[in-house]
């Protein structure tokens, strides 16, 4: 790497899901000295973000793998510059209340909402079922909107439903559901920065992904080191109560950065496989080509 | 005009008022017609005798005062308001109850001349045809009370003598009572027991014709009546001999 | 021999005529509440029957938070300024692509109305196009337009074209052609009878249109707030959405139940206004 | 009727025909008029007049055969056919070129008599009022052929003269060719030079009227004339002179 | 003094009166294609173009798909029977859902239409509730109606019910009142008012409100079949654009324009069917 670029000419466009890494970044005072401009755009899901990806709308944009694959394997010109795991928490099989359901295997025959084709959660019940030695066949799944499962949810029309992050605290404090599985050795629990590929000719603009990549990473240390900060802030930002703050923080923080090599394009290539596997996706791709290997990590 | 039993009226009408704005366009105007009594009303243009026509057929209710009126009653309005959606028959027939009323419509229609144009739609009619159409509407039925306004005002000479002599006829049989609006002042006299002059909101005049029927024009009386008539809707007999420039 | 025979009565003599019935003043017909509180009944008797379901259970809070809890979270929502500047980004947006929008469709809705040949051209590819679903359209308008205002204001410009079109030109064609002679042997010209015969005599239908666009340029919001959106009741829907804040989501409701009193209101008025030489029917 | 120069002439019509599907409504129809000819237009309901009207007023086009008129033309049709959302004054001036177009609006409907409605919506009119609208809209434009269908139908007497007048007068000034068509008799003769009878689709006949003006009712001329085209509508003296039941 | 003078030309002497022009027959003036022929002008227009633009890479294939790819995807779509699968079980909730919205659309637009009471109650809550987007009323119906077949039904209802309803309304509205007072006096009972004045005098905006409906039948399947679905025209484009197959996304959108093209066609024919009475302006 030569002399370090001029970055106050350049303009970083981020697409970020519901706002958040602005709203987290910002809380945690890690947009004071952003040496070069960020024109933040937001999108309410991955999908709708990876569109503006696939446009060049924007620069660069976060989102689970899973997406991030969908989005490759149906022609968006991206590459992989950075990114996350937690271990797999987060996502979990819920079952209500007074349900008998003591294991997966038990919901043979019963209707399952893995909330959206192709989501996490529907990704989690693909390797549930497998575990269980079950097939697709052996259940009903019932793809719904996260809200519109949370209905169904409270309504009974639905024997189990995995879902995430804050659906699942809710219906853990609200309707006492149980949790049937927290997913922990099914899950990914990868969290992905793509950026557009002409975004990746200009020097410059990969010093500012490389920088901004960084600050993503303090802001993961803040909210391990700042919890109560982090609450506080997460409260405001996604209008909840104490409750749900607390419930989600422990599945929230603990992202590890990655290294962007060959055993992450293996991930990557395993959830694609996931998805062929059920027939969501098809196609056959080398991973290896959508990685962009030489942002420089930081602090 | 109202020493008369009620029980022997067709038509009451005790201090109407009806208010368009700040015009009272009739003012407290009294009206009695008897059973099977044939009126005619004339009046100036926009003197308010379709308005008064409405009120008896009991479709305006912005007005004071009292007005009776029978159940039954029949009107051809000044336009001939055919529903465009149905056919020339069907709206002869239109609320008609009982049944066979294609046959109805179909002897109605002769009656006026129009058996060819029964099935066609309304807008291919010519403007006599559709007057036509909605007076045999009208006379098709079994009123109490039959209401024309201006019913022959769109027929040439012949056509509108044998729709006359149809209406005449229906009186003499039903022996309803018939408040016909018009201004031919020559087929008020002909037809009715009794000549309405409308002016300012009121009835100015009501003149008995005590002729016998059939009417001559030529009959003394009827001229005498006729010019009175005239001079009443402001016609000197000089005028109306003279007319044109 | 008499034809037009009264058949389903006798003949009766004079003597046993039938009563007289009244003719009913209308000051003594009418009574009761006023107009605009008689409007309100339904909208209160809703919201009554929410607050019931609410209260009883039948509708849980994490399905449809009742009017206390959303009137509350109103309030926070208020305090902060969001609602506001919710609406006032939303109503920006809604306002350029209904001009935009409306200004396509009526013009097109003319120019078919008006001209076989625009017709031919025009309205099979109106009536083939109104039918693709916008949301679809998106991603296009992200590349064409970017992800700035101009994709979402093109989607409520796209929305809102549709309905005025489809009613304006129903309305053209509705015109009666009687006075549309009666134009031509006056000598008008061409954009004179557009101006004074045409446009009128459809107005009736414009405005069922453009009620129809008013709904709709807010609805469109929904999806157009998905792309990029900092603010706005779409957006904010959409957000609530996300994080499952049922009370949120009603209170969007509400938003759009009252945007829509708000557009029957300026609809009504307007009817009132540009109609009032109408004879038209007006219930019973 | 046919040996005159064509330069001559504000209407040349040769060979029209109209059918209505199977109907011939006009059938190979010749008529000439002269420039500043007042000519009437008399014939049974449903006899054609209207369509004949309407051709020559160039909005009927599925006809055959060569019809030639000016190009300014100015209408009043058999319905008042008013702009609904126009107020009175200003379907009177629609299409007018010119300016002060309140002013001269004023000015016609004040010779109709209808000063006092001019800002009203049509829908509130009277028949006649409706009708005089009409009128006076046709009358304020400056045509070469003025073509009126039945424009005093819905007039009580007083008026109907002075809107006869009006006619006559602008005619005289203007020197238009002047179409009338009529169910009047003594109007068709008390106004035109000619007087033309449609009968199955053609001009049947073609009366001349060479009486001085201003006419005279009771000049014994007239009474010849009445008396023969009355015959010629089919209504014999006798059923004229004792027409109702 | 005469006052209807003629201002803006000189009286003209008979000698320098104007030429004659000649009334054209419609036979000389009507040429060129037929009719349904010159319709498909439009959209074949717009297909050429979208071919251009497709082959000259102006519109790269991953954006939108062009004709030539899209016919291939269509085929094989066809060829392994989803397509047709996803049009049949669009088909029939479309059907069920437009029979149940119509029903309650029309029924609730001839009360509102023709009882002041039935306005004061029904209309101001439709204006209120037809602005509410439909997607946010999904958990409601699935807590009403399951996750089955029915709350999409119910949703399609919905979505038609308020076309219908809003343009049936204002026909009702619309209709002339000298008619229904005629009508009065021929003492029809209401029942009969309504089917053989009220309605028919409604008749040309009811068909464009059942325009509308038909489109927005299929677009309300776009939502519904976010709901549990596995078949259906809405599921395979909202899958598709998730897993930016753009291919089988422009197909979803070509059927849906195609939709709009049968539509067209049958309203069109009702309209012929219906509409034959009226005197109504076709067009220059
Ligand atoms: N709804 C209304 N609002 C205001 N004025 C009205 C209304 N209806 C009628 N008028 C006016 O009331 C007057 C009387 O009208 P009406 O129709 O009764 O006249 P008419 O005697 O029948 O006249 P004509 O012989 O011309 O038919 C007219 O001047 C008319 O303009
Ligand atoms: N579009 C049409 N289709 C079919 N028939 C028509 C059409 N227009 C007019 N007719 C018929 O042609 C005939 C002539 O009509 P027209 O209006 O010219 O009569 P008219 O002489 O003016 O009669 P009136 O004195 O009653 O006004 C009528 O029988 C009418 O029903
Ligand atoms: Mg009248
Ligand atoms: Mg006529």
């Amino acid at each position: 790497r030569g002399a370090s670029p001029d970055l106050s000419k350049v303009t970083l466009r981020i697409g970020d899901q519901v706002g958040q890494h602005r709203s987290k970044l910002q809380a945690a005072g890690l947009l004071a000295d952003v040496p070069y401009k960020i024109e933040w755009s937001a999108y309410p899901a991955a999908f709708h973000l990876h569109e503006a990806l696939k446009a060049e709308a924007i620069d660069i944009g976060a989102a689970n793998d899973s997406p991030t694959a969908s989005a490759i394997a149906g022609g968006s010109k991206i590459a992989v510059v950075a990114a996350w795991g937690n271990g797999g928490k987060g996502t979990r099989l819920y079952v209500p209340k007074g349900s008998t359901a003591q294991s997966v295997a038990d919901l043979k025959g019963k209707t399952i909402s893995p909330t959206t084709r192709g989501s996490v959660a529907h990704f989690l019940v693909v390797g549930e079922l497998r575990k269980a030695g079950l097939t697709e066949s052996d259940v009903k799944l019932a793809f719904l909107n996260p809200v519109d499962a949370g209905a169904a949810f409270a309504a009974g029309s639905i024997d189990a439903w995995a879902t995430w992050g804050i659906y699942g605290a809710r219906i853990r404090s609200t309707l006492g559901a149980r949790v049937l599985s927290n997913g922990e050795d099914v899950n990914s629990g990868l969290f992905v920065f793509s950026a557009a590929r002409s975004a990746l000719q200009d020097p410059a603009k990969v010093a500012a992904i490389a920088d901004y990549a960084d600050r993503i990473e303090r802001s993961y240390r803040w909210s391990r080191e700042k919890k109560a900060d982090h609450i506080a802030w997460y409260k405001t930002y996604a209008k909840q109560d104490e409750e749900t703050a607390l419930a989600v923080y422990d599945d929230d923080v603990p992202y590890r950065r990655l290294k962007i090599d060959e055993e992450f394009a293996g991930r990557l290539k395993k959830t694609f496989d996931t998805w062929t596997s059920v027939g969501v996706l098809n196609g056959a791709f080398d991973f290896r080509d959508y990685l962009y290997r030489d942002l420089a990590v930081g602090a | 005009m109202s020493g008369r039993d009620n029980h022997d009226l067709a038509v009451r009408v005790r201090g109407l008022t009806r208010r368009f704005g700040e015009r009272a366009v009739i003012d407290t105007l009294d009206l009695d017609i008897r059973k099977g009594e044939f009126v005619a009303l004339i009046g100036a243009s926009g003197c308010g005798k379709s308005t008064l026509l409405r009120i008896l057929a009991d479709l305006d209710h912005g007005i004071t005062g009292e007005v009776r009126v029978p159940r039954r009653r029949a009107v051809a309005f000044q336009a001939p308001r055919l529903m465009p959606w149905k056919s020339v028959w069907r709206n002869v027939t239109l609320g008609l109850p009982g049944g066979d009323h294609r046959g109805r419509a179909e002897a109605a229609l002769a009656e006026v001349g129009l058996s060819h144009r029964s099935d066609v739609w309304p807008k291919v009619l010519s403007g006599g045809e559709a007057q036509r159409t909605s007076l045999a509407r009208a006379l098709v039925r079994d009123p109490d009370l039959l209401l024309l306004d201006e019913p022959f005002g769109a027929l040439d000479a012949l056509t509108r003598i044998k729709a006359q002599h149809l209406v005449a006829e229906l009186w003499q049989r039903r022996r309803c009572a018939v408040l016909l609006v018009t201004h031919d002042v020559e087929e008020a006299l002909l037809l009715a027991d009794r000549v309405l002059v409308m002016r300012e909101g009121v009835i100015a005049r009501s003149i008995p014709v005590t002729l016998d029927r059939p009417r001559r024009l030529d009959n003394p009386v009827f001229a005498a009546l006729r010019g009175e008539l005239l001079d009443l809707l402001g016609v000197s007999e000089d005028v109306a001999g003279r007319r044109a420039a | 021999m008499p034809k037009l025979r009264a058949e389903t009565h006798q003949p009766v003599s004079v003597a046993d005529a039938p009563e007289l019935v009244l003719v009913q003043p209308e000051a003594e017909r009418r009574r009761g509440l006023p107009r605009p509180l008689r409007r309100a009944i339904g909208p209160v008797l809703l919201v009554a029957l929410w607050h019931v379901l609410s209260v009883t259970g039948v509708l849980p809070p994490t399905v449809l938070a009742g009017p206390a809890t959303v009137l509350s979270s109103a309030a926070s929502l208020w305090a902060t300024g969001e609602l506001q500047a919710a609406i006032l980004a939303s109503l920006g947006r809604a306002a350029s692509g209904l001009a935009i929008g409306g200004t396509i469709g009526i013009s097109l809705a003319v120019i078919s109305g008006l001209f076989r040949l625009g017709e031919d051209l025009v309205d099979s590819t109106m009536q083939m196009l109104r039918t693709v679903p916008n949301i679809a359209l998106i991603p296009l308008f992200i590349i064409w337009f970017g992800i700035g205002e101009a994709p979402k204001v093109a989607l409520i410009a796209l929305a809102t074209a549709f309905p005025l079109y489809l009613n304006v030109y129903a309305g053209i064609r509705n015109v009666d052609q009687t006075l549309v002679e009666a134009a031509r042997t006056l000598g008008l010209s061409r954009p004179a009878m557009i101006r004074h015969v045409i446009l009128p005599g459809a107005l009736p239908n414009a405005l069922v249109g453009l009620r129809y666009s008013l709904g709709v340029a807010w609805l469109a919001l929904v999806f157009g707030e998905q792309v990029n959106a900092t603010a706005g009741v779409g957006y904010l829907m959409n957000n609530a959405r996300e994080f499952f804040q049922t009370d949120v989501i009603v209170v969007c409701l509400v938003v759009y139940a009252l945007l829509g009193l708000i557009v029957d209101f300026i609809v009504r008025l307007l009817e009132r206004l540009l109609l009032a030489w109408r004879p038209a029917f007006s219930g019973a």
